[in-house]
């Protein structure tokens, strides 16, 4: 059983796509609780991970599964390899925790073509999973490229009124993207094959070790790194974002928000980082600056948004920002805090579409102007929504702070202290943005007579959204739960990454004790 | 003495011929045996060449070339008879319909 | 005595095919398409290759040009009307010359090379032509042969249908 | 006993989740509030008890740690608690403050429709206050910090169907933000600084203990500590960040006495005296403090003269005062501070809380009589001392001891701070001399105050004028005793020379807190200059001094607003541009929003229009629109022509084996 743990995790919700195509297209609600059960299977059928111990001691992979796929000739070897360690475990349990929680929030939003919608759902969560443990680039690059069909559908067709648009943008956006990283992977195959170095098919860790030039690493960096920062999304390629997360339907963009935005960041970890050590330590400073761009022009951007999906969307953008500029501190610290905080920004900023999607389905309208009172019809709203909205301002007791003070506490750390500071500003943006758009939200009289009649949660709804409340306490108060395990990960990765930097800069020199004491 | 490249030689002749043939008709049976006439002139490379190497591979192909001319025939022919049904004419300048 | 036969036929065939392309009417580029088959025939025997000449003249002076002479009848195509295609005429005539230029310089400076067998004329005396067309068709070749078969098959069903009144 | 430590901030977090839970199902007022009171009453009496076990004990310092909260690397933080003398001090102020305002609350808030939402926020605001005052490291202190500044948004935002309350709330959270910024920034610096000295810590104690391996006096010191200040400023509303706080007074009276007077906005200071090892070692931070406290001391002062709102009166007030806890914090005068900060709380939470029963009374006339004046607007008020006698002299005790007259509680602790300006080696004659013009502005507005609302003609309406009741005891008893507090909570700090009249009493308060401050003071040499050290004369002059100031202001006062109560009127008719600036606050809210609001908003409107709408997106929807426009002119290479489709394939061939044998 747990020699092939994750093929079964990762599959089963395909197993279950394919089941779900025999049930008649009319049944909706076993269409529904059908979707739902899976989804449900697949969480437990994970939940071992979340229990092992091994994770806190070991940063390697574990769960290894390792079989020929394709090859062609004596070139080419492209290997079914998986694997989870620290660093994909919680992403891997984020994605099947999620999952249920989407279906079980379009019970009543979908209304057209119920079957093609969950088949879709399912075949994303394989999709992500899969992308999540695969060791193998090829595989990882097939899972990447398949994670995309299912969502454009999901925008193209259950999406608002501009979907096609959207659909399209983001489609071409991430494909432009993963094309540049497929010559990159092909190079770097092509080149390990060259070298004669010993390598395992397409295996990524095994790439690890390869000694690429630093001419060619350069520009494989930037393919891999251009691919991943439209999928996190980093600015300037962020712009698909708000129109994806505006037009896809409320499960799109949760999905979409939660797991597939990590997908990015995630790369980079896995990826980008350690193949490419040298090519990463040159290109540090820009990437950070732009995450730095990204935090505090998102949260400008966001501040001004009428729209609450497309202000939940611009928030992302200075959410994963801040993901990345602990990545980039390229410490421990930092690390951590990037790690948690992709956890973080997929439960709060999913929760966050939720909630827009809660008021979506009452009042068929996301414009804030539309809105203002609704704490007086609606008090268990108001409350979930602004623990929420606290959790993704980072108020410290929820999971946002910690994340992003781990972050920072990284960045300030590393060579990147004044990005940080400048990072750090972001806390108060976040404050304006989010407490703007729950005042005139929330707050206040009641303007609009169609807002009169709104009920409250049901609850489904309200049982939807307690797990998410759960555990943006639990990290927020005790995240050593889950960054006990991603250290042994992250220390490994660090090692990988560093220990093939020429010129490692020791992060923690204290420049300005040094170089400007002024008296 | 006659040599391969004598009858290579013709055979490209009669290859260009088909070519022109086929660049200049407008009329889509004489374009169709046009297209024969290339197809033997390869036909004849083939054999050739299988004459010359001391093979019998290249005849086979021919053996196939030739099916597969046959078969063209069959399905082309039938393509004009369908095409003049509904414009009465077989005139290639009245095939426009892949224009934009 | 080889020589003059295949200048012979050479000269044939190249004016006959000439005359595909020139002649007005179509019925009389099939008949001019016919002469050439044939000649092609005559320049298999003498590359000693009597079975594909018996072929040629049966499925293309035979099969193919009745089908298509038969279409020309059944369509009632009459000589074509006389238009200036000088447009057409210098573009195709020049194309074609340069195709020739350069399969030209490709023939002469290339050298044939390739997996040589063991068929000379006195095997081929001794076997008898079709019999080692035969052996290798009927071997070697026989998944490609079987294709084949389906090919016309499909072929033959595809016609029916396409020509079919009301479809 | 230290064991228990825990439970202190633990019963307010029990009171928040009963109430939070399932207050709105209970709908009993006694029951909310009678738990939410007792919870905090609990903690009160647990603080008790560890307060004076360490009177008694001869270790002043104590740490407990529940748990671990983030361990990465290097990076351990703990969730624990430190208690000593500064952070015991400031848990019996919080309880004890905490505990008698729940009590009023039960009898201001009856009737509200959001009773026990308000009792869940008050008893959040209490654990998370007790945090930042027991957290034994920094980063548990900020919880506590945010925490406040959380409560703080969402008591204010109570009556969130007002605008302005909702308004008011959002600003308070934002600019706490700006200054919860700097605390961060602090923060990680601190950590990196000591860090790469091989210290990585953000334990209070660890910091103090290695706070000598940095500089003393340079730049990371200078820095961390402006960026704490900044924090501070955020919190306790200082100079330029002080203007949420007159704001806040949207919030319920008894919130505005624990969070906006008493205990919150008294964060800065806590952090400041928490930190003194590290502010000690910054002389040029600390001279920036102490200005900025003077500055604002006066400045709000000025703006609080001028008032008609009873509430904005006390807001200004309190950040007038909160200056002065700055300045003395600046001046090296830790435990004068903190001092100040104990009898501001008694007097300033008393005078809100009277405030309260005021407008709780006028509030009940109006809604008698069916009218809809004001019932904060003091121009509406007079005579009420023979309504409410009980308010009126707990105000007037409160009044007292604010404006620092003899012997009640303000007067010790200001005079202290006031000594500590003119005489310590940090200070400045320029520092006394602001502070002491502030404390004769401040003694005028408050019996300005007083006069206005208690004495003279009853200028409330007719109809209204008869239904002014004295409030119920609920509200009058917390006033009794934070009113005696008021009175004799000075005694504890007597000043060295008063003591050495009254037979060498020492000055507990500062003995007390002594371990916590000693030894800043004396490695910075925070003291006293010598050569005034022991110049009683010279402490009782300057005693003299400010007292005759406070008396001319509060003779001022009775001039205007007792004797010739036509003066005001003639003054503002002189000095209309004067007034007009004074009463419309200097226009600082104002030049905020054209500054800083509205650029910030044009920029965000301009990188969302301009640079992602136009730039980004125009640049790929212009590939777009470029591949398509070239799809569409390649399209007419697509003649449906056959001749030409055969000819492009020859012309292929062609090339291709051209290039093949010629190339």
């Amino acid at each position: 059983m747990a020699d092939y743990l994750l093929s079964l995790i990762t599959f089963f919700p395909l197993l279950g796509m394919l089941i779900l195509l025999f049930i008649p297209r009319d049944n909706e609600g076993l269409l529904k609780s059908f979707a739902l059960a899976v989804t449900l299977v697949t969480f437990f059928i994970s939940l071992p991970l979340a229990f092992d111990e091994v994770f806190a001691t070991s940063g390697g992979m574990q769960y290894r599964e390792f079989h020929e796929w394709i090859s062609v000739g004596s070139f080419f070897k492209m290997n079914y390899s998986l694997g989870v360690d620290g660093i994909s475990l919680w992403l891997l349990l984020l994605t099947t925790f999620i999952s249920p929680i989407t279906i079980l929030s379009t019970w009543k939003a979908v209304d057209k073509n119920v079957k093609g919608f969950m088949a879709l759902m399912l075949l994303l969560e394989t999709a992500m999973l899969g992308a999540f443990v695969s060791l193998d680039l090829f595989l990882f690059y097939f899972f990447w490229e398949l994670m995309l069909i299912p969502m454009y559908f999901l925008i193209g067709i259950w999406g608002g009124k501009n979907r096609i648009y959207a659909a399209v943008k983001f489609f071409i956006y991430t494909a432009v993207g993963s094309l540049l990283m497929l010559v990159a992977i092909i190079f770097v195959y092509y080149y390990a094959v060259k070298s004669g170095a010993p390598i395992d098919g397409f295996g990524v860790q095994a790439f690890y070790n390869l000694a690429i030039p630093s001419s060619a690493q350069h520009w494989l960096f930037l393919a891999f790194a251009v691919s991943f920062a439209i999928k996190v999304p980093m600015f300037p390629v962020h712009t698909w974002l708000p129109d994806a997360h505006t037009e896809a339907p409320t499960a799109g963009s949760v999905i979409l928000a939660a797991i597939m935005l990590k997908m990015g960041t995630y790369g980079y970890v896995r990826f980008a980082m350690p193949l490419f050590p040298e090519a990463l330590h040159t290109f540090i400073p820009y990437l950070a600056l732009l995450s730095v761009v990204g935090i505090i022009y998102g949260s400008l951007v966001a501040m001004m948004q009428e729209d609450v999906k497309k202000l939940v969307a611009y928030s992302s953008v200075a959410h994963l920002g801040f993901v990345m500029l602990g990545i980039f501190a390229l410490n421990m610290q930092g690390m951590a805090g990037g790690m948690i905080q992709m956890v973080n920004h997929g439960i709060s900023t999913g929760a966050l579409f939720l909630i827009v999607g809660f008021i979506y389905e009452r009042r068929h309208t996301r414009l804030i102007s539309e809105f203002g009172g609704l704490a007086h019809k609606m008090p268990i709203f108001a409350t979930i929504f602004l623990i929420v909205t606290l959790s993704s301002i980072g108020v410290p007791g929820t999971n946002g702070f910690v994340g992003e003070f781990l972050s920072l506490v990284g960045a300030f750390e590393s060579d990147l202290r004044w990005y940080a500071v400048v990072a750090t500003t972001g806390v108060i943006f976040a404050a304006v943005y989010m407490l703007w758009m729950y005042q005139r939200v929330m707050f206040g009289k009641i303007t609009n007579p169609k807002n009169e009649n709104l009920k409250d949660l049901s609850a489904r709804e309200i049982i939807l959204m307690v797990p998410l409340l759960v555990f943006i306490f639990w990290i927020g108060v005790y995240p050593n739960t889950f960054l006990r395990k991603m250290n042994p990960a992250i220390e490994l990765l660090l090692h990988q990454v560093k220990s093939k930097q020429v010129a490692v800069v020791e992060p923690v020199q204290p420049v300005i004790a040094q170089n400007i004491v002024l008296k | 003495m006659i040599t391969v490249y004598h009858y290579m030689i013709l055979s490209a002749i009669i290859f260009s011929i088909g070519t022109f043939g086929v660049l200049t008709r407008k009329n889509a049976i004489v374009i169709f045996m046009c297209i024969e006439l290339m197809l033997n002139a390869v036909n004849l490379t083939f054999i050739a060449l299988s004459r010359h190497l001391q093979n019998m591979d290249g005849q086979i192909f021919v053996f196939f070339v030739m099916t597969v001319a046959a078969a063209e025939a069959a399905v082309g022919l039938a393509l004009m008879i369908a095409f003049y049904r509904n414009r009465e004419s077989i005139d290639t300048d009245d095939f426009n319909m892949l224009k934009w | 005595m080889l020589s003059i036969l295949f200048y012979l036929f050479a000269v044939v065939s190249i004016f006959s095919a000439f005359y595909v392309t020139k002649s007005r009417s179509p019925v009389n580029s099939a008949l001019w398409l016919v002469t050439t088959f044939i000649c092609f025939a005559v320049l298999y025997i003498t590359l000693d290759a009597p079975f594909m000449a018996a072929i040629q003249i049966m499925v293309y002076a035979g099969a193919i040009m009745v089908l298509i002479v038969f279409v020309i009848m059944l369509l009632n195509l009459g000589t074509a009307v006389k238009k200036r295609y000088t447009h057409a005429l210098v573009w195709g005539g020049g194309m074609s010359i340069l195709m020739l230029i350069v399969t030209n310089f490709f023939i002469r400076r290339s050298i044939p090379t390739g997996t040589v067998g063991d068929i000379t004329t006195q095997t081929i005396k001794s076997y008898g032509h079709t019999e080692l067309i035969g052996r290798a068709m009927f071997t070697d070749f026989l998944l490609p042969f079987e294709i084949a078969s389906i090919l016309l098959l499909v072929a033959i069903i595809g016609a029916v249908v396409l020509s079919k009144r009301e479809v | 006993m230290y064991d228990y430590l825990w439970l202190i901030p633990f019963f307010p977090l029990v009171g928040f989740v009963f109430n939070g839970l399932f207050g709105k199902k209970i709908r009993n007022e006694a029951v909310i509030g009678g738990i939410g009171t007792l919870m905090i009453f609990l903690s009160f009496l647990v603080s008790c008890g560890n307060f004076f076990t360490l009177l008694n004990d001869s270790e002043k310092v104590h740490q407990q740690v529940i748990a671990s909260w983030m361990s990465v690397g290097q990076l351990q933080i703990d969730w624990g608690f430190l208690f000593d003398p500064l952070s015991a001090l400031m848990i019996m102020v919080v309880t004890g403050v905490g505990t008698l305002i729940h009590l009023y609350s039960i009898g201001y808030m009856h009737g509200e429709t959001g009773f026990y939402r308000y009792f869940a926020y008050l008893n959040l605001f209490c654990f998370s206050m007790l945090m930042l005052v027991l957290g034994n490291n920094a980063l548990v202190m900020f919880v506590g910090w945010e925490g406040v500044g959380l409560c703080s948004y969402l008591l204010i935002g109570y009556y969130f169907d007002k605008k302005s309350a909702g308004d008011a709330a959002k600003k308070a959270f934002v600019v706490n933000r700006i200054g919860d910024f700097g605390f961060l920034c602090g923060l990680l610096v601190l950590f990196w600084s000591l860090g790469s000295k091989g210290v990585w810590t953000f334990n209070f104690v660890e910091i103090a203990e290695n706070a000598h391996l940095l500089q003393t006096g340079g730049v990371v010191v200078t820095v961390v500590t402006l960026a704490f200040f900044l924090g501070a400023t955020g919190k306790s509303a200082q100079i330029p960040l002080y203007t949420w706080l007159p704001d806040a007074m949207e919030g319920p009276t008894p919130v505005s006495a624990l969070i906006h007077a008493a205990t919150m906005v008294t964060a800065g200071v806590y952090m400041i005296a928490r930190l003194n090892g590290l502010f000690g070692m910054a002389p040029d931070t600390m001279m920036v403090i102490a200005v900025v406290g003077a500055t604002t001391a006066i400045f709000a002062a000025s703006i609080g003269l001028a008032q008609n709102d009873i509430k904005r009166v006390l807001a200004y007030s309190t950040v007038s005062q909160l200056g002065y806890m700055f300045l003395a914090m600046g001046v090296g005068a830790f435990s004068a501070g903190i001092f100040h900060l104990m009898t501001h709380a008694f007097f300033k939470a008393c005078l809100f809380l009277g405030s309260g029963s005021v407008i709780h009374g006028m509030h009940h006339a109006y809604h008698k009589a069916h009218l809809h004046d004001d019932p904060q607007d003091m121009r509406n008020m007079g005579g009420l001392r023979k309504k409410m006698p009980i308010t009126f002299i707990t105000f007037l005790v409160s009044t007292i001891a604010i404006s620092g007259l003899p012997f009640f509680s303000g007067f010790f602790s200001k005079d202290e701070i006031l000594w500590w300006a003119f005489a310590g080696e940090r200070g400045h004659w320029m520092l006394w001399l602001v502070g002491a013009i502030a404390a004769g502005m401040t003694a005028f507005y408050m019996f300005r105050l007083v006069f206005m609302t208690f004495f003279g003609e009853q200028k409330t309406d007719a109809r209204a004028k008869d239904h002014i009741p004295e409030s119920p005891l609920t509200i009058t008893l917390p006033l009794m005793i934070l009113g005696t507090l008021a009175v004799v909570g000075g005694f504890w700090g007597i000043p060295h020379a008063l003591g050495n009249i009254f037979g060498h009493m020492p000055n507990y308060l500062e003995n007390f807190l002594a371990p916590v401050f000693e030894h800043t003071q004396e490695l910075n040499g925070l003291e006293i200059k010598p050569e005034m050290a022991h110049s009683a004369a010279l402490e009782f002059g300057m005693m003299g001094v400010s007292v005759g100031i406070a008396v001319f202001g509060i003779f001022l006062a009775w001039v205007m607003y007792i004797k010739n109560p036509a003066l005001p009127g003639k003054f503002v008719a002189s000095f209309t541009g004067l007034w007009r600036v004074v009463y419309n606050k200097w226009f600082i809210d104002e030049l905020y929003a054209a500054v800083i609001v509205n650029n910030c908003k044009r920029i965000g409107t301009f990188l969302w229009k301009g640079i992602d709408v136009k730039i980004v997106d125009g640049i790929v929807n212009g590939t777009a629109w470029a591949v398509k426009g070239i799809g569409g002119g390649l399209r007419y290479t697509q003649s449906g022509f056959l001749h030409n489709y055969a000819m492009g394939m020859v012309v292929g061939v062609v090339v291709i084996v051209g290039y093949y044998i010629f190339g």
